[in-house]
């Protein structure tokens, strides 16, 4: 399980004889993942979605905050005691055609890191029955591959750039798996893919879910996929680093309630003919500039139902009233959790499973598409 | 632009703690080398039919200048007087300062490079674009490989090959020297005619030499620009092709000028085998000499200002890039 | 705007006839921008006998080490105590003031702190006593007389020589940079009271530094030309009107050139664009060459001789038979011809001393008595095999305990003719049966560093410098080589590091054991005329022990172009050799076609 | 009436294998104010028909056979130089696939746009950059602001904008979009589409627009082209062929596309993977490999992009009705045999 | 997912895995540049191998100084009587082991330096970085020229370590700038996440995508390598005690007038075209270096 608190990181930019620029990528954002479940969230470009999938794998710093793997706060360990934590939790790259080493075949990019687990499995007094020899890891390699649905004879001795994107994605997932993960996270793993195959790839990590109790943490701006794969799971809105809704991931799609969500999710395409579009549908009203600095609510500038309130005091997260929406979406008992930094008042009533928002009107509008009639054609 | 200031500022302070690494390492280098000065002469001028008392008299001239303090008081002493821009006496020529007579060869070293690299860089420039248009071409390939041959080609091979047509074969132009004597140094026309002609070879030599390296890069920089999209989008919004050139150029061209400020401090560093070849009297010379004669001072002298114009290129290379690429202009 | 005919104008053919310009290489000066038109500058902008002038130019007179041509004293007489010169009549600075006796008393005592007229001012400020003349004053006595004298008690036999060619500068330019108690302080310097002595000489030095970098405005000469212009490497001089010979003075202008190569040299002459050439080696093509183009070659002696010197502090170089066993070897003809076929002539045998001196000082039956070393291998072999040597079936020697032979030949970077013969004599070794490969060291200061040092059991090396026989040997014999003399008595100290070292301190030549440090000592302070006894000893013990093989003996071949000057002087005329062309114009040479 | 008429269009790339069609007999109308969508995946030839409607195919590439008539320029095929040149921009407008790069980082928009007025030899400058500042406003930018700025202080949602902009300010009847929103985040993309469609109607643009994304493309087409492996194989009123897909291609497309409500089980993966110029099938239906109703027939004979009910096209041999009802057997599973 | 997990991939040996030999065969027959380059360069290399062995030894003949080419001496002879070929083919030696010798030193620590700076960042890359601008900043050649008085180069071991020793600088700071986008790449990212040691990631993730670019910059520095070496022998600015190209040079133009005279000129040609034709070579088979290394484009037909 990894429990996130408040992660913070604020990147500082600048160029050979350009001042420098600070980008606060995240501010303060909080999310429980549990084992076997999936989270989502997304967000347009820009608003964080890579830096905090790069903090959960280890490969980039958090600056604020606290990240929580089985019970250990990691901030408080060593680099190399951190290692550990981090293998268990693989990142799956949003572009296959770069998450592979194009000088090496699909058999070395998998037999080095099975070999090391092996090494390690055995150095860790597992008694090693397990046909950990040199030809053990072969036959994990052909397990895995197979289970991401390749033909390990065809595809072992070849090179990256003799697959298909679809095949890549594959591979990279099973490279993955090597190091028997508890948690993966998919950066934008299918935006690269094309569109016949994209599906596949989805369908594989439902099943990686399912099959091998996997957590998943599924990173997007592709609203649609998200919830594809993360049914059951909650759904995180990021808006230039902070999260603004979070909820279960039909409910939020179904129901949203800030504008933010509202205006990403009407930007949803309607298959016109089998799909009609949701009735309170709207837009923001300006582009996104990070530039200027917005003391109230981040998203006041671009909010069509903003108020004069909006942009002097910033919202937090607050559960989304029941009466409020009068639909289904129980609030859960409400735990006092580490408040990011941008929060402005002491305390901030987050939940483990609620529908949660940062707005100060909210309103839950219908905004995505709905498919006509039952059944098509 | 504080900003800017500041960050040139400490581009500065990095580049004078270089100058100091490098002051001290050339220092007690300098010092490492065996054989006293003087020493050398001595018998050249026996060997010349000098006799051994002159001979010895000139000798004992350049022993005079040496200086017999223990190695670190010399090295504190000389840092102090650096601070003064005081760069001490020359041995070989009997306590000239040595700024003097870095001086006096500075121009001929720096005249030449900027003037050779500007030539070559506009022949280079133009031959690559013509190379990168016609990649797929004879004519092009032909050129691209001329280019990186006469890059690989060593200076002193060019600077031969130079005088032995121009000079030896057909004596069109002098071998050696900065000017003819006869002339009055001075804004007459004679006189920079002769300096001209005088400066043709090593220009030549050093415009060569850097010529393979422009077209190389310009080649490679427009072949890249070509395949970006806008220049496929300009042309997909018919845009001229004198406009799609000037575009193509500026994109191509752009990379190459930090390039053209940093090749300045590599030339600089290398003038030694043109300058020793045409027996033109720039800083390389000037260094060459010295070693010969272990006039510690003057090679300390002229190593730094070797060194310091490359750093100064270096900073200009990033100066260069910040102010004219938009893109890290803010 | 570059023309052929321009590019041509470089040589000084210009001028035809009186007033020509008279184009040159003086070989000691790289002349530089920046540096100064001072004559006490190491490195000059200034030339000898054209505008540096002396009271009298050198002979290289074996027989008279005192014989000099006259420059600004017309004439001299020496006595015990010192020398009274005679200005010339009408001897003018270029800005038409006379040379008077200021100048002279100036300019010797700018010698004294340049070390040249007094005691050098060594490491640290001790005095190194004894090396030099010592003037103690200059009186002027009127009518262009002045006297110059020498310390009391102080008799070098040299005193008249180094006197008159002392460089003459003008008091008004040079005077305001000597402290005006100078002559106290060379007083000071040479007066009994140690201490004094010392502090004075230290001071002194440091004014001699000041001078030496003193960058006078103007050139302001007494000589026949006076400095107009210099350019890098090219320094253009004007005639001086003033000149007290200024009739005979035939070219208008001179140009002097510097060169950083011989093939500078070749080229110069090959378009004939020198009127006179100084000595450089040169292969037998180009001298062909420069012969077609006109030139006509005027050989002078020179007193310099290179040979092949050995380490006898590393085996198997201590031993005789095997030194002498090489110089059976080494074939001397063969080797000079590939080295210095044009300037230099296969040494007759090893004696320390150049050919011409050898034959005019030693007797006929001395002469005959020297081993002249012709090419011999069964005699080097005999030699060898009764040092304890063996040959091998392949043919390869070894040494006495059984390791084989290999010799590494030294040269030194920038002595091109050693660095070919080297592979000669190399190849005429191997072929014996010693492989040999010649090596080579950057730059003569290393090589002096190195040699002195022992690291070398093999190299090149001039011998036999100069006219005076004395130098000749102490080149050989002298502190540099392990002997040091203290109170006329010469001692062998092992542990000096300066030249090739010998080992023993005393040699047994004809029974007689002779000690070659101490005669070298003893020849430098004996008068020419009773110097043969010593040096028939010293060449006879070089011969026999070989504590290097002399290879050739140089000859100063100079060049010059008939083409717009005439009346060069001839080989044999040594006397205006030894001088540069500067010097031959003032005695009415070189005059315009 | 048909403002630009495609016929028997055949782009062919020169490979090492020889000559291969990346177009096969493309037949194509747009109309004007209508908007057609061409749909695909990656490879199947899409860029490579946008371009040569422009005669632009590059390199290693010509144009076979074929005609591409647009109105009151001719025949665009055949042109050449400064008519070809003044074809491009004046009556064809071009929006680059990689809007982000498709301006010079190094000048200002403001000068580009001078550039394109002055090839376009337009004599009134002012009034170029007027009707640009016009144009950029009403898509929802700050138009003085953008011309004064650099390609790399806008965004890519602007900066596609902007692509527009250039491409209808010289009063272009044709417009093309090649794949204008797919770098584009969910906002963008949205504001993009929105724009388009817009601009399409007030100036009664015939807009081609080309995108693998079949969501996107319901938005705001009017007729929807679906092309595989270099051919078109269906084409129609986009809500009919959405509703009524008649090409198994089109159907499993409708099918693969994730939906953000309803059964998520509903959507189905295509098997295999796409082919490119040297995989594709030289004989026979290029789907058939994928197809989960292929006969026989397909393996040896080429369906023809025929008219099968009025206004819709098709190039199958099975049956418009089997395909709808989806009988002959479900998609093949989600593994790749190659 | 049903399909069978097979154990012996071995037996479907695919094409994909031909020997090495035959891709490097088909990028250098692709162009006939790269395979008249390859030519001249293996010859050179053969030469400096073989050539002393069927040459012999050099032997001076003082009895045919400046002898013209004949039979005897194809080239000539030059003014110590040596053979011109003879020398020729000798002095190749040197220059190439020396110029190999400084290629391979400067790629492997400048690539090591670049690759492990590139790769740590942080204080490592810092210090790294602070050693490059250092060994850039310094004149190379006039840094050597001091340095041959101090130490003599004899063998072309020293020589080639000298100039190693001095030209890695640029190497380094290109592999590092390399090696910095490289390790933003995707696949780099996933080896660090799956937790694979440094010197796997550096070593086979790192090098094998920098393997190209050092390749060019090995065959580069060689050129340059030879440049600075013959002409600092040339120049006599380094003492030298065997024959090379450098060396033949210095004593064709300074000792044997060959700029003066056209009877010398042989010698002097025939050391700068050896240096010209190499230069060539090299120049020709870079071309098909990217080829060679890229498995992308070595598959293309
Ligand atoms: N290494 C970095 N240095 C400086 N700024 C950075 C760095 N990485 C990210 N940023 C900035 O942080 C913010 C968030 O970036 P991030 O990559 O996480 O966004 P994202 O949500 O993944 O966007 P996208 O959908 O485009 O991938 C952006 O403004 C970005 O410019
Ligand atoms: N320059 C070229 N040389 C050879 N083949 C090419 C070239 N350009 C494109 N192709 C091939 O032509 C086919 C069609 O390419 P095209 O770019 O038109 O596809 P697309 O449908 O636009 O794909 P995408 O969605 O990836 O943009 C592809 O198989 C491609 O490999
Ligand atoms: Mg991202
Ligand atoms: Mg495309």
């Amino acid at each position: 399980m990894i429990q996130a608190r408040g992660i913070t990181r604020t990147y500082q930019t600048h160029g050979a004889f350009t001042g420098a620029r600070t980008v606060p990528a995240l501010r303060g954002v909080d999310f429980t993942l549990p084992d076997g479940g999936a989270v989502s969230f997304i967000g347009e470009s820009g608003c964080g979605k890579t830096t905090l999938g790069k903090i959960l794998t280890g490969l980039e710093t958090f600056d604020g905050g606290e990240l929580i793997v089985d019970g250990v706060a990691l901030s408080g360990l060593k680099p190399r005691q951190r290692e550990k934590y981090f293998r268990r939790i693989q990142m799956i790259h949003q572009d296959p055609y770069s998450a592979l080493n194009p000088t090496r075949t699909v058999e070395a990019t998998l037999r080095d890191p099975l070999r090391m687990r092996a090494k390690e499995r055995g150095a860790s007094g597992g008694g090693g029955g397990d046909g950990e020899g040199e030809g053990g890891w072969r036959a994990r390699a052909a397990e895995l591959l197979t289970l991401v649905g390749l033909e390990p004879a065809a595809v072992l001795p070849k090179y990256p750039h003799q697959l298909s994107g679809g095949q890549r994605q594959r591979v990279v997932i099973a490279r993955a798996l090597t190091v028997d993960p508890e948690v993966l996270i998919a950066d934008e793993a299918v935006s690269m893919i094309d569109v016949s195959m994209r599906l596949g790839i989805l369908k594989l990590l439902r099943d990686l879910r399912s099959r091998l109790g996997i957590s998943l943490v599924f990173i997007t701006h592709d609203v649609a996929t998200a919830r594809y794969v993360g049914e059951g799971g909650e759904l995180h809105v990021i808006y230039r680093g902070e999260v603004v809704e979070r909820g279960l991931t039909d409910e939020v799609i179904l129901a949203p309630v800030h504008p933010y969500t509202q205006c990403l999710l009407s930007a949803v395409p309607i298959m016109r003919g089998l799909e009609e579009p949701g009735p309170d549908r709207t837009a923001p009203t300006t582009a996104l500039d990070e530039r200027t600095p917005t003391p109230g609510c981040l998203f006041e500038p671009r909010c069509p139902f903003a108020q004069d309130q909006c942009a002097e005091k910033h919202p937090v997260l607050v559960p989304f009233g029941l009466d409020a929406v009068g639909e289904s979406g129980a609030v859960g008992e409400s735990n006092a959790a580490a408040a990011g930094p941008a929060t402005d008042t002491g305390s901030e009533n987050g939940s483990e499973s609620g529908h949660v928002h940062a707005c100060f009107y909210p309103e839950s509008r219908r905004v995505v598409g709905v498919e006509v009639g039952a059944g098509s054609a | 632009m504080t900003g800017f200031a500041r960050r040139l500022a400490g581009k500065l302070l990095a580049g004078l703690v270089m100058v100091w690494v490098v002051v001290t390492f050339t220092f007690f280098l300098v010092h490492a080398l065996p054989g006293k000065p003087g020493d050398v002469q001595y018998e050249q001028y026996i060997m010349m039919g000098m006799n051994s008392e002159q001979a010895s008299a000139k000798v004992q001239a350049v022993y005079g200048f040496t200086s017999h303090a223990p190695l670190l008081s010399q090295y504190t002493g000389y840092l102090g007087k650096l601070a003064h821009g005081d760069l001490g006496q020359s041995i070989s020529y009997s306590g000239v300062p040595v700024s003097h007579l870095i001086w006096s060869a500075l121009p001929w070293t720096v005249i030449p490079v900027l003037s050779g690299l500007l030539v070559s860089f506009l022949i280079g420039v133009v031959a690559g674009i013509f190379a990168a248009v016609k990649r797929s071409s004879r004519w092009g390939g032909l050129l691209t490989v001329s280019g990186s041959l006469v890059a690989g080609v060593p200076a002193f091979v060019l600077a031969l090959l130079l005088l032995v047509v121009f000079h030896t074969e057909w004596n069109l132009l002098p071998d050696a020297g900065t000017s003819d004597i006869q002339y009055t140094p001075g804004w007459n026309l004679p006189y920079i005619g002769s300096v001209f002609q005088h400066a043709v070879l090593p220009v030549c030599t050093y415009a060569l030499l850097s010529y393979g390296g422009w077209l190389l890069a310009m080649k490679s920089s427009v072949v890249s620009v070509l395949g970006d999209d806008f220049i496929l989008a300009s042309e997909l919004r018919g845009i001229t092709p004198v406009t799609r050139a000037r575009y193509i150029g500026r994109n191509a061209i752009l990379p190459l000028f930090t390039v053209l400020a940093l090749s300045f401090g590599v030339m600089f560093a290398g003038s030694f085998f043109i300058e020793d070849t045409f027996d033109y009297p720039g800083l390389g010379n000037l260094l060459l000499k010295s070693i010969g004669t272990r006039d510690y001072p003057v090679m300390a002298g002229a190593f730094l200002l070797i060194t310091v114009s490359i750093i100064i290129a270096n900073i200009l290379a990033d100066l260069c890039y910040t102010l004219i690429d938009p893109r890290v202009r803010r | 705007a570059c023309s052929s005919s321009s590019a041509k104008k470089t040589n000084g053919g210009t001028g035809g006839g009186t007033g020509g310009v008279f184009t040159s290489i003086d070989a000691n000066n790289k002349i530089t921008a920046g540096a100064p038109m001072n004559p006490y500058n190491a490195a000059p902008n200034m030339f000898l006998g054209y505008n540096i002038m002396e009271l009298g130019f050198t002979k290289n007179d074996p027989a008279d080490p005192n014989a000099l041509l006259p420059g600004l004293a017309a004439s001299w007489t020496a006595s015990d105590t010192g020398l009274t010169i005679q200005l010339q009549p009408g001897a003018k600075w270029s800005d038409g003031t006379p040379v008077t006796a200021a100048d002279i008393k100036t300019s010797l005592a700018i010698a004294y702190t340049q070390g040249t007229a007094g005691p050098v001012a060594g490491a640290g400020g001790t005095v190194v006593a004894g090396s030099n003349f010592e003037v103690s004053d200059v009186k002027d006595l009127g009518g262009g007389k002045i006297e110059i004298d020498q310390q009391p008690g102080v008799k070098n036999l040299y005193f008249q020589r180094l006197v008159l060619t002392s460089t003459i500068v003008n008091d008004k330019v040079y005077g305001s940079q000597l402290p005006a108690d100078i002559w106290t302080q060379i007083a000071a310097v040479q007066g009994t009271d140690a201490a004094a002595a010392s502090a004075a000489s230290t001071k002194l030095a440091a004014e001699g530094k000041t001078i030496a970098a003193f960058a006078p405005a103007k050139d302001i000469s007494a000589g026949p030309f006076v400095e107009t212009r210099v350019n890098p490497g090219e320094a253009l001089l004007d005639r001086n009107p003033y000149f007290y010979a200024a009739s005979k003075i035939s070219p208008k202008q001179v140009i002097l050139r510097s060169y950083s190569g011989n093939q500078q040299i070749w080229g110069y002459m090959n378009g004939g664009e020198l009127d006179y050439a100084p000595y450089t080696s040169m292969p037998t093509n180009i001298l062909n060459q420069v012969l077609k183009a006109g030139y006509t070659r005027i050989d002078a002696p020179s007193y310099v001789s290179a040979s092949i010197a050995f380490n006898e502090k590393q085996a198997p170089y201590n031993l005789t038979p095997v030194r002498q066993a090489l110089a059976y070897v080494i074939d001397r003809d063969a080797v000079t011809k590939v080295g210095e076929p044009v300037g230099g002539i296969a040494a007759p045998t090893t004696t320390g001393l150049v050919g011409s001196q050898s034959d005019t000082i030693l007797s006929a039956d001395q002469k005959a008595a020297l081993n002249p070393y012709k090419p011999d291998p069964a005699k080097a072999a005999s030699l060898l095999q009764g040092a304890g040597f063996t040959k091998d079936a392949s043919g390869q020697w070894h040494l006495p305990d059984g390791t084989p032979w290999k010799i590494t030949l030294q040269t030194v970077n920038g002595f091109s003719d050693w660095i070919a013969a080297s592979t000669i004599v190399a190849n005429e070794l191997t072929q014996f049966g010693i492989p040999t490969t010649a090596a080579i060291t950057a730059d003569f200061a290393t090589y002096q560093k190195e040699m002195g040092a022992g690291k070398y059991a093999v190299g090149w090396w001039l011998v036999a410098l100069g006219p005076q026989t004395d130098k000749a040997y102490a080149r050989i014999y002298g502190s540099a080589d392990g002997f040091s003399v203290a109170n006329g008595q010469a001692t062998h100290n092992d542990s000096a590091a300066g030249n090739w070292e010998h080992t023993p301190a005393t040699y047994t030549v004809n029974g007689q054991s002779i000690n070659p440090g101490q005669l070298a000592a003893q020849l430098s302070v004996t008068p020419v005329s009773a110097q043969g006894p010593i040096i028939a000893q010293l060449a006879a013990a070089t011969n026999q022990e070989v504590p290097m093989i002399q290879i050739w003996n140089y000859t100063h071949v100079m060049f010059t172009l008939d083409k717009r000057f005439t009346n060069y002087p001839k080989t044999g005329q040594d006397d205006l050799l030894a001088n540069p062309p500067g010097v031959w114009m003032m005695q009415g040479y070189v005059q315009g076609k | 009436m048909s403002e630009v008429q495609v016929r028997g269009l055949t782009v062919e790339y020169q490979t090492t294998a020889g000559w291969l069609p990346a177009v096969a007999d493309a037949g194509l109308d747009l109309r004007a104010g209508e908007i057609t969508g061409l749909v695909g995946e990656s490879g199947s030839g899409k860029s490579t028909l946008a371009l040569a409607l422009l005669n632009a195919v590059p390199a290693p590439g010509r144009i076979a056979a074929g005609s591409v008539e647009v109105a009151g320029v001719g025949d665009v095929t055949k042109l050449g130089g400064k008519q070809l040149r003044k074809a491009r921009g004046g009556a064809i407008g071009y929006v680059f696939q990689a809007s982000q790069n498709s301006l010079n980082p190094l000048t200002t928009i403001g000068r580009q746009l001078l550039d394109l007025g002055r090839s376009h030899e337009v004599a009134d400058l002012r009034a170029l950059i007027a009707r640009a500042r016009d144009l950029a406003d009403r898509m929802g930018l700050d138009g003085q602001r953008v011309l004064d700025s650099y390609q790399h202080e806008l965004s890519g949602g602007m900066r596609q904008r902007i692509g527009i902009v250039f491409a209808l300010v010289l009063n272009a009847k044709v417009l093309i979009l090649d794949e204008p929103t797919t770098a584009l985040d969910m906002l963008s993309q949205a504001s993009v589409l929105e724009i388009v469609r817009k601009v399409h109607d007030e100036n009664q643009l015939s807009t081609l627009i080309i995108t693998h994304d079949i969501g996107a493309i319901s938005e705001i087409a009017d007729r929807l082209a679906v092309m595989y492996g270099g051919r078109i194989v269906e084409d129609g009123p986009l809500l009919d062929v959405l509703r009524r897909p008649t090409h198994p291609y089109t159907k499993a497309l409708i099918g693969a596309t994730a939906r953000i409500t309803g059964d998520v089980e509903a959507a189905r993966a295509l098997p295999g993977r796409p082919p490119d110029l040297t995989t594709v099938a030289r004989a026979g239906c290029v789907f058939r490999d994928r197809c989960p109703f292929a006969v026989a027939v397909c393996a040896e004979v080429e369906p023809e992009l025929a008219t099968w009910e009025s206004g819709r096209r098709r190039a199958c041999h099975v049956e418009p009705s089997t395909v709808l009802s989806g009988t002959a057997g479900a998609p093949a599973a989600v593994g790749e045999p190659a | 997912m049903t399909a069978t997990v097979n154990l012996a991939p071995a037996g479907l040996k695919p094409r994909t895995r031909h020997p090495a030999w035959a891709a490097f065969r088909r990028a250098v027959t692709r162009k006939p540049g790269r395979l008249a380059g390859l030519i001249i360069i293996v010859f050179f290399i053969l030469l400096a191998i073989c050539g002393p062995w069927f040459y012999g030894s050099l032997s001076v003949d003082p009895n045919e100084l400046y002898a013209p080419p004949s039979a005897k001496h194809w080239l000539g002879t030059d003014f110590a009587g040596s053979d011109v070929l003879q020398e020729v083919v000798t002095g190749a030696r040197y220059v190439l082991a020396t110029a190999a010798l400084s290629a391979l030193f400067t790629s492997l620590f400048g690539v090591t330096v670049g690759l492990v700076a590139g790769y740590q960042r942080g204080m490592t890359d810092s210090v790294l970085m602070r050693l490059t601008d250092f060994v850039l900043t310094i004149p190379g050649l006039p840094l050597l020229i001091i340095l041959s008085t101090v130490w003599s180069f004899g063998s072309p071991w020293e020589m080639g370590l000298v100039l190693g020793i001095t030209g890695w600088g640029g190497v380094a700071r290109a592999v590092r700038s390399q090696a910095l986008s490289l390790r933003e790449r995707g696949f780099l990212e996933a080896a660090r996440g799956l937790g694979l040691s440094r010197r796997h990631i550096i070593v086979k993730e790192m090098l094998p995508n920098i393997a190209p670019y050092a390749a060019m910059q090995l065959m580069l520095s060689v050129i340059g390598f030879i440049g600075a070496e013959v002409g600092l022998f040339f120049l006599g600015l380094v003492p030298f005690s065997s024959t090379n190209w450098g060396v033949m040079l210095n004593q064709a133009v300074f000792s044997g007038g060959a700029m003066e005279t056209s009877s010398a000129l042989i010698y002097l040609l025939a050391p700068l075209v050896c240096i010209l034709l190499l230069t060539l070579g090299i120049v020709l088979f870079l071309d098909a270096i990217d080829e060679l290394f890229n498995p992308r484009l070595r598959e293309r037909v």
